[in-house]
């Protein structure tokens, strides 16, 4: 009898985490989707029929607080601080606030770091690989609280120069809005 | 089996039937219980000290960057807890003589210095002049307050229950004597507490 | 394609006059350190040895001795005042010896501690280690800054002089430790200590990581290269040079391809526009025997590999995939295996 | 079914049926689903923390095989390294925190302490349910964490910074935290149980001069344990704060400090330790006594050895510092504290010897794993002793060389004691006797296995192979040595199904025990196999330290006791006298009910803060309603004369 009590509750401990993918190390990437560069929108309006391919696998690095925590990392070590600081902005403007000029999306701060923009940011087309990039998008969100709290970095080894990512309120994006970024 | 073999045994007793159900102070089970529980309790405290004091070590300055904690609240409580030491001594002492009129108002006025020392304590926390994500000072401080309010707020729901029991016929025999334990464990919330403001307050300012 | 690897590693491995795997022992000791530590060991072993042969004949003794057989509950023995008073002799004697060599293995102990880390001589080498998840940052601290030699994994000690290794962690808690060297230090983030050695003779001394650091914790290693006074002298003016300037096309083209790809977000090479310190330093990559913290051999194949997919080798490693072409590879691959 | 067998050997010894009937009645305990939760009577709960920490010893034995299966070869791609790291992380902490302390110290003890007191029951029993649940929280908690991807791995020991917020993203390091404290909240919870039970529970005339060597060790470890685990449940409340709240205990950049955290997990490490090795000795103490068939010889000086151990176990943390780099002061002091923990162990060795020498020793099954015990710790002793030397310790630290030092003290030190006093118990647990063959079998097989292995360790030490590697490189030669300590674990395996066949088997066709089938002279003999729900149908009293033994024929019974309710003798912490009466606070399904809140609020905790006020309603909903008085309650009564034999 106990027995059987015990394992229902490990069966419906498994059924509810199973789903969630915060754990993941990600350590192998997927096959780099060489084109997903050119595929992501910056605007909703297309000619003709709409037909762009969605980037593929953006959103497990947004669910895996591993790749959350190794975007902290890499934004950190590709100097990222240098003209965002923590994310309070100084050269580049903030990125923990609510306003976002160029999206808040995943797709949207990928294309961002991959073009670059116009007044100062560079483009790190070549220089950072995808994945990273895409990693970086999402520590990027998760400063301004657009991620789960769950995959959000909690404080650093370092001085705490702002709260913690995953004490961020979450913030409502402004700027480019209502992309049909990423259609599932 | 083998007793079948043996002859039948005719026992001396030891008749207990006389002895009392109740017993008050140490030699009571529960008693000796509460005395363990505030071992452990007591050496987390001894383990947070020696953090705070450990921590300070590797600090050139402290409390650093932060103003010391503000006395007033601080200075208000611990007087609260020195006063309270009287009606838990009260239930102590009236306890075993089964006077119950005595336990419960000492409850009354001990539940209502816990209630007092609780609120207070709500105050405390504004007056700290940092945050616990500032430094490790920070979070030493405010994890030794937070525990020390933590057992605070247990010995305020444990009085307000013996309180409520004590209103119904049920508080007699080991009821009493748990009565008069919740004051053992009172004097531990009181000491741990001035021990604490000692470490907050003192050895900020005057050492 | 492992097994590929292996081989072409201990192909490598046995021209690069390094050390005989069967060497890498706690007990072979290469330095006087070591040698103390060697000595002490032995002797505490001995000792135990004796111990334990006389407590299991104790025991065979007392089981032999006592021993009946029966299935069912034995009577009692009896109370004995005479056995019982020869039993206090004799475990109070046993107590007594036991007491004295506990006694002699603390003094022999903290003698020979002291021996290991007292320092003797004087103008030692100074080096600065730090540790990184998952590679060791090695430097020759000088007052002047462009005399400071940086480079990584492996460290270049003169033979015979003193080694004095400051340590440091950049991340997380790491443990330096060479076997055949001395006994293991931790390198601890938000401290720095200090500790030396000598070696007396030349050769390739491995070392690892000792204390768990995370994912790539198993392929930490480092060497340290015993060499002549004059062979580090001319290491040390060599690695404080410049990087060397490409001659060949390919290697030219390869620069170019290091410099606009992702090689230059973490890795320095002096003399160019990389200038990233979140990697190794490249300066004078082709001078190393191995790569990856030691666990490829520096050869153009295990380069490219290593350079392709790094994550194969050693998952979870800061290093990331770099997706080049063919041509673009081999023209990298030319141009680090030309900073010698 | 059990009931009924006892009444009928109570009545042959006793004749009186009526008075056991009542007993019956008044100590019954509910049976049916709920009533499984409800029980709370020491023999249920000791066997169900028996029978959890061996499935969980048995799933932590899996573990230790993938392990040795990965490292069979050089570069092996059997698990990577994210998966091995949990692994070696959930070895460690399912044998230390779910396996080892819950089955010797907890599950044992609260099985024998009260049937060797003389007592009817242990104290506070619905506490001991609690803690019971409590543990089996945690288990899960930990469990299925590692099932669903989210286990622990940063080691049994969780260092920070790697532990950290910074470098243990997610939820992992978390969930180690939290298993922390439910497992220790448990022990704490039994130590204060036990301590209770042995300081007031004890039959009268049992002083403390004659209370069996088995109660003194665990009085001293319930003391250990309720001085030592405080600390680990500050480190790791610390590592929980640092990682969810944003404290800063152990960040450098802001004052704090990462060797604040091994000093507080080592304060309570090595006493730990001893924790998990002084039960084991209990037991063998137990056992050489009963099977040399004379009292054991060095009373006094084996008591005093165990309550020095406990005191030791204390001054000697650091030496799981040493490659930190202290001052060689401090170093000195805790090589020297170190040696001198050989001290009482070696005596508690000369004396065992001397009760054989002097004794008439019967090679019985459970005597032959003493006699495994003895080979097995002495080397894992013997090499602590190296251990403790610190120039030595430098060289063989976090290698291969202590991994083996620690499997021969643990295994040797708690595996092969509890297998001895598995079989030694067995017959009072079940009723039926184990079969010698079968675990003769399971000795030489586990024997033979678990040598194999561990001591191969020690050359794969000292040639350089650093502990909790994934892989290795084919040039290190690594990999001889290891094949042959992963050929051991098959002897093992082996071994232990053979020891599962035997419990079955025996279980249902095993040879009737009778009361005291090895003789011994412990007061748990006294009863029938397995004893009633109220144990003793007369509280017995004591003349001596080895009751059975020695007392006459007419040592006195207490009598006077109701037996419509309760009612459980109380006597004098030292010298035993009647005291007062206590009243068992019976059966109540509130500690589960208290479990669960709390369980949920620990592990809601993880996700969100606001888990702990949110779940303290609940918490402190069933704790009232745990603690809130029902039935009538006995009034005062005037106090009695002490009587005492």
């Amino acid at each position: 009898m106990q027995v059987r009590l015990q394992l229902m509750v490990v069966l419906s401990a498994i059924t509810v985490l199973g789903s969630c993918s915060r754990e993941d190390r990600i350590l192998r990437q997927p096959p780099s989707a060489s084109n997903t560069l050119n595929t992501v929108q910056i605007s909703g309006l297309n000619p003709g029929a709409n037909l762009i391919p969605t980037p593929p696998s953006s959103n497990m690095y947004q669910e895996s607080a591993y790749s959350v925590s190794e975007g902290q990392k890499l934004f950190e070590a590709y100097n990222c601080v240098g003209c965002h600081a923590h994310g309070g902005g100084g050269i580049g403007p903030p990125l923990m606030d609510s306003n976002w000029i160029y999206g808040s999306e995943p797709g949207n701060i990928f294309a961002t770091i991959m073009q670059g923009r116009p007044n100062g940011m560079p483009s790190f087309r070549n220089r950072i690989p995808e994945y990273q990039a895409w990693e970086i998008a999402a520590y990027v969100r998760s400063m301004a609280g657009l991620l789960p709290k769950g995959v959000s970095p909690n404080r650093t080894d370092e001085m705490n120069i702002k709260p913690a990512e995953s004490s961020t309120p979450k913030q409502t994006p402004t700027g480019i809005t209502g992309v049909p970024e990423q259609p599932k | 089996m083998a007793s079948l073999n043996e002859p039948i045994r005719t026992p001396l007793t030891l008749d207990v039937s006389a002895l009392p159900s109740v017993a008050f102070g140490h030699r009571n089970t529960t008693w000796l219980a509460n005395v363990f529980y505030m071992a452990i309790e007591g050496m987390m405290f001894a383990l947070m000290f020696a953090t705070y004091f450990y921590l300070r070590t590797r600090s050139t300055e402290w409390p650093p960057g932060h103003l010391p904690p503000a006395l007033r609240y601080g200075a208000a409580n611990a007087a609260i807890f020195l006063v309270s030491i009287i009606p838990a001594w009260l239930v102590r002492k009236r306890a075993p003589e089964g006077d119950r009129r005595a336990v419960r108002n000492g409850l009354l006025f001990l539940a209502l210095f816990a209630l007092a020392a609780t609120l207070l304590r709500a105050f405390e926390f504004t007056t700290l002049n940092c945050r616990w994500t500032d430094d490790a000072y920070s979070s030493t401080v405010w994890v030794l307050i937070g525990i020390h309010s933590g057992h605070l707020l247990t010995e305020l729901i444990e009085t307000i229950v013996l309180l409520l029991i004590s209103f119904t016929p049920k508080m007699e025999g080991t009821r009493l004597a748990d009565a008069a334990i919740n004051s053992d464990y009172w004097y531990f919330v009181v000491i741990t507490g001035l021990m604490v403001d000692v470490l907050i307050y003192g050895t900020t300012r005057f050492l | 394609m492992t097994a590929a690897l292996s081989l072409v590693a201990s192909h490598v491995l046995a021209q690069a006059k390094v050390l005989d795997p069967g060497r890498h022992h706690v007990l072979h000791p290469a330095a006087p350190q070591a040698g103390h530590i060697e000595w002490l060991y032995w002797f505490i072993f001995w000792i135990l040895f004796a111990v334990f042969v006389l407590m299991i004949a104790a025991f065979a003794g007392a089981g032999a001795k006592a021993r009946v057989v029966a299935s069912g509950p034995l009577p009692i023995v009896e109370k004995d005042e005479e056995a019982d008073h020869r039993a206090g002799w004799a475990v109070g004697s046993a107590m007594a010896i036991t007491v004295a060599t506990l006694f002699v293995v603390l003094v022999l102990s903290v003698v020979t501690g002291k021996r290991v880390e007292g320092l003797t001589s004087k103008n030692p080498v100074t080096i600065q280690v730090t540790g990184h998840q998952w590679w060791w940052e090695v430097s020759y601290p000088n007052s002047q800054a462009d005399q400071t030699v940086t480079t990584a994994n492996e460290i270049h000690v003169p033979v015979g002089s003193p080694i004095v290794i400051l340590t440091n962690s950049k991340d997380v808690i790491h443990s330096f430790w060479a076997p055949n060297v001395t006994g293991k230090r931790d390198l601890l983030p938000g401290y720095s200590s200090a500790f030396w050695f000598e070696i007396d003779q030349p050769g390739i001394y491995h070392g690892q990581c000792a204390e768990f650091c995370g994912l790539q914790h198993a392929h930490m290693g480092f060497s340290i290269i015993a060499e002549s006074v004059d062979e580090f002298q001319a290491w040390q003016q060599q690695q404080l040079k410049n990087a060397a300037e490409p001659s060949t096309s390919e290697a030219i083209r390869g620069r170019e391809v290091f410099l606009t790809h992702a090689c230059l977000m973490c890795h320095t090479i002096r003399g160019t526009d990389a200038g990233s310190r979140f990697g190794p330093d490249l300066t004078h990559v082709a001078s190393r025997n191995m790569i990856a913290s030691e666990t490829l051999p520096n050869t153009a194949g295990a380069l490219a590999g290593w350079i392709v997919d790094p994550q194969r080798i050693k998952p979870g490693t800061q290093m990331s995939p770099n997706p080049l072409s063919p041509d673009d590879l081999q023209a990298v691959v030319a141009y680090l295996q030309a900073l010698h | 079914m059990a009931v009924a067998e006892s009444i009928v050997a109570n009545d042959q010894d006793t004749g009186q049926s009526e008075l056991a009937l009542r007993l019956a009645r008044t100590w019954r305990q509910p049976g049916g689903f709920w009533g499984w939760f409800c029980n709370t009577h020491h023999t249920d709960i000791g066997i169900r923390f028996m029978v959890t920490a061996f499935i969980f010893f048995l799933l932590g034995g899996m573990l230790a095989a993938m392990i040795r299966l990965q490292l069979i070869r050089p570069e092996n791609s059997l698990m990577g390294p994210d998966l091995y790291n949990q692994v070696f992380t959930m070895h460690g902490s399912t044998m230390i925190f779910l396996f080892a302390v819950p089955l010797m110290f907890q599950g044992f003890g609260v099985y024998v302490v009260p049937l060797m007191c003389g007592a009817r029951n242990i104290a506070f029993p619905r506490l001991n349910a609690f803690c019971y649940y409590l543990y089996v929280g945690g288990a899960l908690v930990l469990w299925g964490g590692f099932l669903t991807n989210t286990g622990p791995d940063v080691g049994w020991f969780a260092y920070v910074p790697l532990s950290g917020p910074s470098y243990s993203p997610g939820h992992r390091a978390d969930i180690w935290s939290q298993m922390i404290t439910f497992t220790e909240v448990s022990a704490l919870g039994v130590a204060i149980c036990i301590a209770t039970t042995i300081l007031r529970y004890r039959a009268p005339g049992m002083t403390l001069n004659r209370m069996p060597i088995l109660l003194w060790e665990k009085l001293v470890i319930s003391m250990a344990v309720i001085f030592a685990m405080p600390a680990v449940m500050i480190a790791s409340g610390l590592l929980l704060l640092d990682r969810l709240v944003g404290t800063h205990f152990f960040n450098p950049a802001e004052g704090g400090d990462v060797l604040l955290y091994q000093h507080l997990f080592w304060f309570f490490g090595h006493p730990e330790v001893y924790i998990i090795f002084l039960p084991g000795a209990a037991i063998i103490s137990t056992l050489v006594e009963c099977f040399s068939r004379r009292r054991i010889f060095g009373y006094t000086p084996i008591v005093v050895s165990v309550v020095a151990t406990g005191f030791l176990g204390f001054s000697v943390w650091v030496h799981h510092m040493f490659a930190t780099g202290l001052p060689q002061l401090s170093e000195s002091f805790f090589t020297a504290a170190s040696l001198m923990i050989v001290i009482p162990t070696g005596t508690q060795f000369f004396c065992w010897v001397a009760t054989i020498w002097y004794g008439r020793l019967q090679l019985r099954l459970p005597m032959l794993w003493c006699f495994g015990f003895f080979f097995v710790f002495l080397i894992g002793g013997l090499s602590g002793v190296m251990l403790a030397s610190v120039p030595v310790d430098l060289q063989v630290h976090d290698t291969y060389f202590v991994v083996a030092h620690f499997h021969y003290v643990l295994i040797g030190g708690a595996l092969f004691p509890m297998f001895a006093g598995i079989y030694f118990w067995f017959p009072k647990m079940a009723g039926r006797m184990p079969s010698e063959t079968l675990g003769k079998w399971h000795f030489w097989l586990f024997f033979i296995g678990f040598n194999i292995t561990f001591f191969t360790l020690h050359f794969l030490g000292l040639r350089g192979m650093t502990r909790r590697i994934y892989t290795y490189s084919p040039d290190m030669h690594w990999q001889g040595l290891n094949v042959l300590a992963s050929s051991g674990v098959v002897f093992m395996t082996a071994g232990l199904l053979v020891f599962l066949a035997n419990v079955f088997h025996s279980m249902r066709v095993g040879a009737i025990a009778g009361n005291n089938p090895w003789g011994d002279a412990g007061l748990e003999w006294s009863m029938s196999s397995p004893p009633p729900p109220y144990n003793f149908l007369h509280v017995p009293t004591v003349s001596g330290r080895d009751p059975l033994w020695e007392d006459p024929p007419d040592q006195a019974i207490v009598v006077g006791l109701r037996d419509d309710i309760r009612e459980t003798l109380v006597t004098h912490s030292l010298d035993a006298e009647p005291q007062h009466k206590d009243e068992d606070p019976g059966p109540s399904i509130w500690p589960f009910l208290t479990a669960l809140s709390v369980s949920a609020a620990f592990v809601g905790s993880i996700f969100t803060a606001w888990a702990v006020p949110i779940g303290a309603v609940p918490v402190i909903a069933t704790l009232i309603g745990w603690l809130w008085p029902r039935g009538e309650s006995p009034t005062p009564l005037p106090t009695g004369e002490s009587w005492l034999r």
